[in-house]
Parts: structure tokens; C-alpha cells; sequence
């Protein structure tokens, strides 16, 4: 299964189970279903609960947190995650603070889904992945999807928070097969713990290096383990938190303090990067076991060109990875 | 000109004592605060209502509990109207124990129970929107109003929020408080256009209201609400007011006589002049009770929060 | 239905060579890029203008080369209506050596002598607010000419701008290119209200066009151009169009009867069947020449771009 | 002269000398001047370059860069620097991408201004200081008023820039007087170098530990130095960078290469902050001459109370400083 399907499976679940769960965005009805097609099927099923809106990103986030602010949840679709920049003062100065700014919890069960990334030639407008701009919203947190974790799962997950989540989702993963079972492929196994998956070759040897990458990265991040092991003989393990922000290290310190190499991959332009706050938190725990300083992979200090042969150029590739881990 | 006064005078219906109670309690309190900040007893920043206390007092008349009320940055009389917390009020403000937000909002950042006010114009509009929508379903007849002023019109959520209204008819009400300047900008070279015409381009029904008559304003608004209820739609309630004070503290950079055409439209001395005995006993009892307020809260220990 | 076809193509003024070359021209653009796309030789994605090629031909020929033109997503046809340059634009979509923008830009986002195109819907409207007031100082009588279509009126940043663009008096035509779809989404379900009445919100003039005839389109617009240029002032242009082809590629929902109904408002059938043989003629010449454009960028090696 | 009558100063001198300089913002004409006055008397002075505006943040600075795009130069102020959460957009996806996503450099002239900071009591959605959301936009520059930094040098370096910019202002530096001619007060003097001021008490002493913040904290940084300097005998040097990002640390290096501890304070909430991005960029680079993880300093992961008494444990104070350096 895809994980476009597998998302959409998801979200049904969700609404079937939850009266409350209503979805706002541009397109998202049957039988159009959404650019991405993720929410087909809902509005056949789900009727009113599911609307196609306006063009009105800022407008419909602030929407959804007024449901969610009454009494349902609520779940936004910006048709592109670059789009989200016209919501930003909803969620910063609204939806997020309103968590708290009224001096106690007020449950604010708001999901705003992003596709996010390139590879798709898109161009400069349209590919982006603004993650890195949304951290550190106080009372904002941040999960992206991956190939390893339950869609519904993370989905449960940010409406039992009771405050505004966006969940950022790479637009080339949707094409990709979910893995399920602990299997990856014909080399590679994974486990999910404390929220983290865990993707390794061999489980019992502590690894060369660790990589720390979101969803989105998880194709390239697997090839550049490949090579790396079968024609440099180094072992990684790959640790994929399904939420990016707050990130909670600790399930993780263990397995990082066995290796000498930490390396954050991430899609997104550098600068103020989520590797940068992922840094932040492991160089205290890990001072003593590093063997240098964590390794920072992202996308290119630039505007994301069109052209398949530019926007290879700027943005995370395995070999990007790859050349990261023997540096 | 004290031909025109008796006019005015003349002109206005017998006051419920609940209500000028409330417009005169709600004077004495945005007095009282601009009198602490001047003594420095009062910090940070705060917009007083003074000139428009007789807008929320006749909206809130239309309102039912169950409505759910969005205020803004000069929301003090908003909240007044509608709950019998002036402590609580001022305690946020002051940020001492029994505040509504624990002083965390203070001013400009309410929440309680169906009222909620935040400081970022135009933002609560969508917001108000999503509330409204879930009212109709969840109970019909019960609508999201929300207050904003006539600078806001240039914050494009607003019309953002407009358009869903009026596409997913939400029963929201919109007052607009109509104070012809922004901060220091007079709405002359903010707004192009009037709020009627941006209503209208909404297919959204509107009404504008020019008296400072409690009782017109309200009988004037009453079948507007009442559409906006039975046919669960947006409303505009447009509503011409004038500032008397300044935009926050000690920031009014208008000319006398701009200042005196404001105080001309001011509702108290029209109110006191035509009821005279029902207006002093009420005024009396107001100041004293506001005078006690401030006494009481003044003294209470500073507020504490607990962070999550 | 015989009948009224032929009062249709009745209605037709002659046509100029130089406007149906170009209204054909965009439509072989068009065409040869649906094709490619079919054949895997183009990547990402692309919105053609099918159908609505005589609107920016007829805008066109009423702008002045000093005049700024902001285009948006379906902004093909607003390119090469103003510019003899398919081979660039071709180029552009498909990464190669003369790309106007070295292949960065892409479809979306083209920025060419005075056009600029960007792929946010609503984005450009304050920007060209800002270039109008530019030109209005030191080129006057040019303005700034923005392409939106019906969907992008629920963006704030409309409103936002006309607002200000009325208040200042900046020379700003906004065409509108109503097609009553947005991507999926039917207009009536997007749109509360009417262009015409959120053009008047802001005191804005307007001016709604139903023709398909270049002539009828450019003589009902340049009145409202001139008042533009010579007051100084924003107008809104609306032009009832229909969208023949997907929103972008592939990804049209709409029922055979609307498809129909679309094809049924072409110009391309009504102005072969009212001038056959100059339609024959040109449509034969541009036909074989976006051929000759396809064929020579097809082979052009990759863009090169110096990254900053 | 305090700070906002030295930056009044200067974007008079900056509209008398370039006449196609135009100012927009919210109440920014005369006898108003602006909510904290900086734009006082131009209007006055300049007639119709200094315009004010509609209540249309992210209009306005849409607007400031089609002036700046057409061949003005544009300076935006917006009121809070809360509200630039409005204009995210233009900035992210107009603005700052202009100048590259056409595949040639587009000048784009443009500088929004951004009054920052709490310790005013004007309570969550007017206190914060965003800055850590706009960096690593390629293309955008963020710059911070400093007692130090001449502003009319920092503004010109802007408009160099050819690119927009955010210049980031503390609501309370305004009130603070300007430090000249290398003199802070009784105890520490300055210089500026590459771009940096340098606050020492000593010149000549490699010192036990560096500070960088940016001007905002000044204050708070100065108190903390003096109090460990006199209390505990600790030097520290002060390193305040114009501009924040892209940073250059070049210029800093060898001074920071002597100290084994290095703390960055910021105001802004926790997580994903700018010091997060300094560290990036200097881990690398000192990771054999650092005692331990350069101590990032952060306001609290919270909204911002209006009551000065819980403002107070939220945003960084002289002691969070000094705490963090003794840590
Ligand atoms: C988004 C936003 N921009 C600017 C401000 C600063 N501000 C607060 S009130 C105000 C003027 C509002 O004018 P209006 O809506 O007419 O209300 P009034 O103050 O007259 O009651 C401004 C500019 C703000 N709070 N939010
Ligand atoms: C801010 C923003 N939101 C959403 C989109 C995705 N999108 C591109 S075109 C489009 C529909 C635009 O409709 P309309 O303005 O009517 O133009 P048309 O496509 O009909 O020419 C949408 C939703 C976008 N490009 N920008
Ligand atoms: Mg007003
Ligand atoms: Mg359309």
C-alpha cells in the first residue's frame, strides 16, 4: 500500500470514528479528492463534515481552530505546504497561543496537513519544506509523515494533544510503499519505540553512525545506508521521529551514545535548519561520546529552480547523505 | 446649538436602569484605569472604550448566554456588557489573584466562559466563523459575534471570513464599531469605500445605526439578529460612534476641535441631561461601586499562574 | 441550435491577422504542451489557458510596453499574447539553453522584460499596488496590469490591496479571467457575492465583458483602461470565460455536460466557421510553427543557471 | 540620544540623501510619528514618500516590494513585530524568492522593520520577538538594532544588500541611550569589528567566557558581566553581531577560539532558535577549544504574560545569563 492510501485509510478511520472530526480545504471533495487525492472518498462518505473551501489559507486555519476552539477537532489541508506561510500569523499568534495566553489549557484540537518538498518540478513556490520555521511555537507541535509510522496513529496522537499540530508530508513519500512488519526491504528491518522508528541492517552491532532524518528523507537516507554498508562497510542506523517538534530524545540517547557519528538530514533550505534544534538538544547528552560535532545535511542555501537537472542541485540527494556519514 | 442639544435631548427613549448602570459602570471603570496608569499604578498598555459604552450595552441586551462573543483590543466595555466582573476585569489588568487569565492575557486577551478577546485585529473573524458553524449545528439559533473596528476592514481575513460566512451560512454577527479613525489614522484614508459596500459585496445583509439611543440601537439591531438567527447567516451591525479618549494612554494627537465634536456625540451628558434624577442616583452608585472595585482589587496579592 | 450558432458566429467582427495568429498561437502552445506531458517529455506540472487564449490578446493589444503585467499560474497565454518569444517560453518549461528564466521560474513563474509571473495565488495584487505607485510618479498614464482568476478572490490579499490601491489612487487594472472554476471547485461554491460588488466595496470601477470577440472584448475595456491611465486610479476587468482543458493536467472532474458547455463557448470553432479562410491560413501557419518551436527546443541542450 | 531618537536620526539622513526612499506603515505619519515615534517628522519633512497605511501587514509590505521591484527603495514598519506573522508570505514567498527564483539576481530594495521584545507589559501577541522564524529564507537578511551599531550604517548595508531585509528593534533598547566613541559606561568599552561589537572590560585578557547576543540584550548581557566580573571574577566578552542572518563568524573567530566557554543569549522562546544556528555554525568550527557545548539562553517555552510579576519568569533576564555562564 501507499502511503497516500494508507493516509487516506486514515483519515476515514478517523472521521467514521469521531463525529466530531471535521476537514477543511481547497479540493479535498469527491470526486476530485484533494491535489494529492488524500481526502477522496471522505466527502462521499462523510458529507458536510468534509468541505472544499475558498482560497483562503489563513482563513481557513483560523476556521478550523474556531471549531476546534467550540467543541470538534478539526483537520486543515493547505494544498501546498508552501501555503502555509499565509496561515502563519493563525497559528502563531491564534491557534497556538491560545493554548495558553488565557492562563490556563484550552483544548484547541487542530491538525494542519502540509505536502511539503520538491522532486516533483513543481518549482520555487511549490516544493518547499518550511518546517524549519515553524518550530519553537510554544503550544505548536510538529510530526511528519513517514513510511514506518501508522498514519492514524500520529493522527490520534496530535488530537489527544488538545493543541494545534502541523503534519508535514512529503509529496514523493505518498507514491512510496508503506513498510509494515519491521520490514524494509531485503536488507534493511525496522522497530518503532518511544515514538522513534529504528532502521538497521543488524541490530546487534552498534553502529557507525546514526541518522536522524523526518519521513521525507527516509528513501534517500536508506539508499546512502546502502552504499555506505555494501561498498564502505560502515553501518548506519537510521532513527525517524514521528514527531519533529517537541522531539523527545530520550528513548533515543542510548542507541546515540554508542555512536561515535551523528549525522540530521533534512530536507529544507539551510539555515535555522530542525537539525540545528536537534543539535541543540543532543550535543549536551552526547559531548563525551562524539567524535566530532552532530553533522548537519539540508537542502541548499537557495530558492528551489523548476528544472529537474537545476533542483537536483539544491536539494537533499542520498549522495548528500551519503558524503555527510564519510566526511 | 442649545437648540439642537434639546433636540437631542428630546430625542431619547427612557433608559432601563440596568442599562445606563452598565454604560455609566463601564465609564467608571475605563476612567478609573486611565487614572492608575497615570499615577503609574497600571502598567503595560490599554485601550479604553470611553464614548462607546452604550454599543456593547445595547448588543449584549440581544445576546443570548449561549452566544459566543470575540472582542478586541478595546474590549473592557464588551466584557463589562455582558458579565458582572468588573473585579475580575481589573484584576487581570492589575494582574492580581481573582483575575479572569490569571494575568496572563491581561487586557487585550480575555477568555471566559462564551467571551473571548485577543489582540491581533482581524484574527478573530475566521476564528468566529469555525465557532459559528459549529453553533448551527450544535445550537441552532445561538450565534458567534464578533466586535471590530472600522480600521480593521483593511486586514484582508476579514474578508476572508465574509466569504465562508456567507457560503456556509454561519450565524455571525459582526458589530463594527464605527469610530470614523484607527489608532491615529482617520478611517477617511484607510478605507475606501464604505462598510456597507463590503457587506454587500458579500451578498452579507448589513445595517448602520447613528444614534447613541440604547433602546434604538437595539430595537434597530433586533431584526438583524434575529435573521442572522432564523436563517443562520452573517450580519454586519455597523454602529457610528465617537473615541473620546485617547487611542490607548496619552496618545490622542487629534486637533480641539476634533475632541470637541467627539465629547458633542459623548452619551452621558445627553443622558444625564435628559434624566436628570434616575441618572445621578445611578452615576453616583456606579462611582462608588467602581471606586470600590479599584479599592478591593488594589489591594489583593499578585496573581499566580501556574505554566504549563 | 443551429440557429443560434449562427447568430454567433454573426456576431463576430472581423478579426485582425495579427490577433487570431496569436489567439492560435497559444492555443498550439498550449496543445503542444498537453502533448508533451502525455509523452512523459515534460516534467512537474503546467496550467494552459485552453479556451481563454483571446483574453489576454485583447488585454494586450490595449497595454503600452511601459505598462507592468503581473500574470499567475495560467499565465501562458498573458506571456505570449505581449511576447514574440514562444521559443523562450518553451524553453523555460522545459529547462533549456534560452530559457527566459534559466529554468528556475519554470511555468509558474516567469519574469520577463516588464511581466512577472508567480504561483501564489493573490500574492502579486499588493506588489502591483506597489509597482503602480511607481509608475504613477515616474512614468504616468502606464499602469500595472494584474491577471487573477475567479478563485483568487478568496485571498485576503485582494482586498488588501484594492483597499489601498483606491485610497492612493495607484493605476491598477486587475483582469479577471472568471472561468466559474477554481482548480475543482465550482464559483458559486467559492464565491459569496459577485466581482462586480467587490469592486464597488472599495469604490473601485468595474466593468463585467461576456464576448468572446477580440474587438468587442478590447472596445468595451478601453474606456475603463483610459480612466485607469488618465485618473489614475485602480479598475477591475471582468472576463466571462470558460475553461476547456484540466486545471492542470489530467485532472478534470467536471461532467461531459460541462465539458460540453465549455467547448461550447470556444472561440476556436466560432471564429473557423465565421472566417474560414483567414482561419485556415493562420491556424496552418501557427500550427506548423509551434511545431517548428517544439521541434528546435526539444533538442536544446539543458539550462545552465549560476546559483547566487 | 537614545536609541529611537538615533534611528529617527538616521532614516532622516537615509530620506534626505535618496529620494527614492519611501517609508510605509501603520500610523507612521505626523503629529502621530509612529507607535514608538521612530518615523517622527518625516512625514512632515518628506510629504508623500512617508505614507500611512491601512491596518494591511501583509499588503503593506507586498507593496513595499513592488517599490522596491519597480526601482524605489522601500522601508516597511510594522507596528509589533508580532504581526509580521502576517506578512510571512510576501516575505517567504514574494519577496525574499524574487530575487533568485527568475534565474538572474532581481534587486529587490526592501527593509521591514520589526519592534520586538516584551518588558513593556503589552502581553502575549505584542511582546514576542520572532526573528528565529525568519532566518535561513534564502535570499532574506535579519539584521538587530544594537546601543552599538550606528543605524544608518546598518540601514545602508541593507539597501546594499539589494535584497529585503528585517530589521528587528527591542521596544526597550528604544529607551536606552546609544554607546559612542568605544565608552559603554564606567566599566566596559567596545569597538566594532567586521560587523560585530566586541564589549569587554579588558581588552587585553583572553576571556573566560563569550557572550554573543544580539542587540537587544544588551542590557541584560552587560549586568550579567559586571555582576560576574566583580562577584565572581569571571571575564566576559560581549559579542553583538548588525547582522543576525546570514551570520559571519569569521571575523570573531580568534576571540572565540580563546575562550573555552561560549554562551548565546537571545530573547525569543525556546526551541529552534537563532542561537540554535549560531551554534551550528561555531561547533564546527571550536569544537577542540570548547570546554563543553556552547549554553544557549532562550526566553522560556511560553506564551509571554501581560503582569510584569510572570513576564518576568518567561523572558530572559541578567541572571538567566548569568546562571547560564557559571553553569
Ligand atoms: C494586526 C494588527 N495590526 C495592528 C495592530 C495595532 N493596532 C491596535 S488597535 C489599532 C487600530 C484599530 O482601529 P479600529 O479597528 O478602528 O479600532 P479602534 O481602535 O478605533 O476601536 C491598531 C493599528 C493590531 N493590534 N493588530
Ligand atoms: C495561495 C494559493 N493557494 C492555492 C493555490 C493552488 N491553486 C493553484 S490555481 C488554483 C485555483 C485558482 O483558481 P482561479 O483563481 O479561478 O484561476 P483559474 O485556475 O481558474 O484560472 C489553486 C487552488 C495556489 N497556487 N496559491
Ligand atoms: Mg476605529
Ligand atoms: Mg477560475
Amino acid at each position: 500500500m501507499r502511503v497516500a492510501e494508507h493516509l487516506n485509510e486514515a483519515l476515514h478511520t478517523l472521521l467514521a470514528a469521531d463525529p466530531s472530526v471535521h476537514v477543511l480545504g481547497e479540493d479535498i471533495t469527491d470526486p476530485y479528492g484533494g491535489a494529492f487525492k488524500i481526502t477522496k472518498g471522505l466527502s462521499t462518505r462523510f458529507g458536510d463534515r468534509v468541505v472544499s473551501t475558498p482560497l483562503s489559507e489563513g482563513g481557513i486555519v483560523g476556521v478550523g481552530a474556531g471549531l476546534a476552539l467550540a467543541g470538534d477537532r478539526a483537520i486543515v489541508e493547505i494544498m501546498f505546504g508552501d501555503f502555509a506561510a499565509l496561515a502563519f500569523d493563525q497559528l502563531l499568534n491564534f491557534a497556538s497561543k491560545s493554548t495558553a495566553m488565557y492562563g490556563r489549557q484550552v483544548p484547541i484540537p487542530l491538525i494542519v496537513r502540509c505536502p511539503t518538498g520538491g522532486r516533483r518540478g513543481y518549482g520555487p513556490t511549490h516544493s518547499q519544506s518550511p518546517q524549519k520555521h515553524f518550530i519553537g511555537m510554544p503550544g505548536l507541535a510538529l510530526y511528519e509523515l513517514s513510511p514506518f509510522h501508522d498514519a492514524h496513529a500520529l493522527l490520534t496522537d496530535m488530537f489527544a494533544r488538545q493543541a494545534p499540530c502541523v503534519l508535514f508530508e512529503d509529496k514523493v513519500l505518498y507514491t512510496r510503499r508503506i513498510c509494515r512488519d519491521g520490514v524494509v526491504d531485503d536488507l534493511f528491518r525496522f522497530e518503532l519505540t518511544g515514538g522513534w522508528a529504528r532502521v538497521y541492517a543488524d541490530g546487534d552491532l552498534p553502529p557507525d553512525c546514526v541518522i536522524i532524518a523526518p519521513g521525507g528523507l527516509a528513501d534517500r537516507a536508506l539508499e546512502a545506508m546502502r552504499e555506505l554498508l555494501i561498498e564502505h562497510e560502515i553501518t548506519c542506523v537510521l532513527l525517524v521521529p514521528g514527531r519533529l517538534y517537541p522531539l523527545e530524545v530520550a528513548p533515543v540517547l542510548d542507541l546515540l551514545r554508542s555512536a561515535g557519528t551523528v549525522c540530521v538530514a533534512e530536507d529544507g533550505t539551510a539555515g535555522g535548519t530542525w537539525g540545528a534544534e536537534v543539535a541543540r538538544l543532543l550535543h549536551p547528552a552526547l559531548w563525551d561520546t562524539l567524535s566530532g560535532p552532530i553533522r548537519l545535511v539540508s537542502g541548499a542555501d537557495s530558492v528551489i529552480p523548476t528544472a529537474p537537472h537545476l533542483e537536483r542541485e539544491v536539494i537533499v540527494q542520498a549522495d548528500t547523505i551519503r558524503k555527510a556519514v564519510l566526511a | 446649538m442649545i437648540g439642537a442639544t434639546e433636540e437631542r435631548v428630546r430625542d431619547l427613549t427612557p433608559v432601563a436602569d440596568a442599562d445606563l448602570e452598565r454604560m455609566l459602570r463601564i465609564r467608571y471603570f475605563e476612567r478609573a484605569l486611565l487614572r492608575l496608569f497615570e499615577r503609574g499604578q497600571l502598567n503595560g498598555t490599554t485601550h479604553t472604550c470611553l464614548g462607546q459604552e452604550h454599543v456593547p450595552v445595547a448588543v449584549t441586551g440581544l445576546l443570548d448566554p449561549e452566544d459566543f462573543v470575540f472582542s478586541n483590543h478595546r474590549g473592557h466595555g464588551h466584557f463589562l456588557a455582558r458579565y458582572d466582573e468588573p473585579h475580575a476585569l481589573l484584576a487581570e489588568i492589575m494582574g492580581r489573584e481573582g483575575a479572569l487569565c490569571n494575568g496572563v492575557g491581561g487586557s487585550q486577551h480575555i477568555f471566559h466562559e462564551r467571551f473571548l478577546s485577543t489582540g491581533v485585529q482581524g484574527e478573530s473573524l475566521p476564528v468566529a466563523v469555525g465557532v459559528a458553524l459549529r453553533l448551527k449545528r450544535t445550537a441552532p439559533g445561538r450565534l458567534a459575534c464578533a466586535y471590530i473596528g472600522d480600521g480593521t476592514w483593511g486586514e484582508g481575513s476579514v474578508y476572508e471570513a465574509l466569504n465562508m460566512a456567507q457560503l456556509w451560512r454561519a450565524p455571525l454577527l459582526v458589530v463594527v464599531e464605527h469610530n470614523r479613525i484607527a489608532q491615529s489614522t482617520p478611517t477617511t484614508v484607510q478605507m475606501a469605500g464604505t462598510v456597507a459596500g463590503r457587506a454587500a459585496a458579500f451578498g452579507v445583509l448589513h445595517h448602520r445605526v447613528d444614534a447613541v439611543d440604547v433602546n434604538v440601537i437595539r430595537a434597530e439591531l433586533a431584526p438583524l439578529l434575529a435573521r442572522a438567527r432564523s436563517e443562520s447567516r452573517p450580519v454586519v451591525a455597523e454602529i457610528a460612534v465617537h473615541r473620546l479618549g485617547p487611542h490607548s494612554k496619552g496618545d490622542d494627537t487629534r486637533t480641539s476641535e476634533e475632541l470637541r465634536e467627539a465629547a458633542e456625540h459623548d452619551w452621558h451628558p445627553r443622558y444625564a441631561a435628559a434624566f436628570p434624577e434616575q441618572f445621578a442616583r445611578l452615576e453616583e452608585e456606579q462611582r462608588a461601586f467602581v471606586e470600590r472595585v479599584v479599592d478591593d482589587v488594589m489591594i489583593r496579592p499578585l496573581s499566580a499562574w501556574e505554566r504549563p
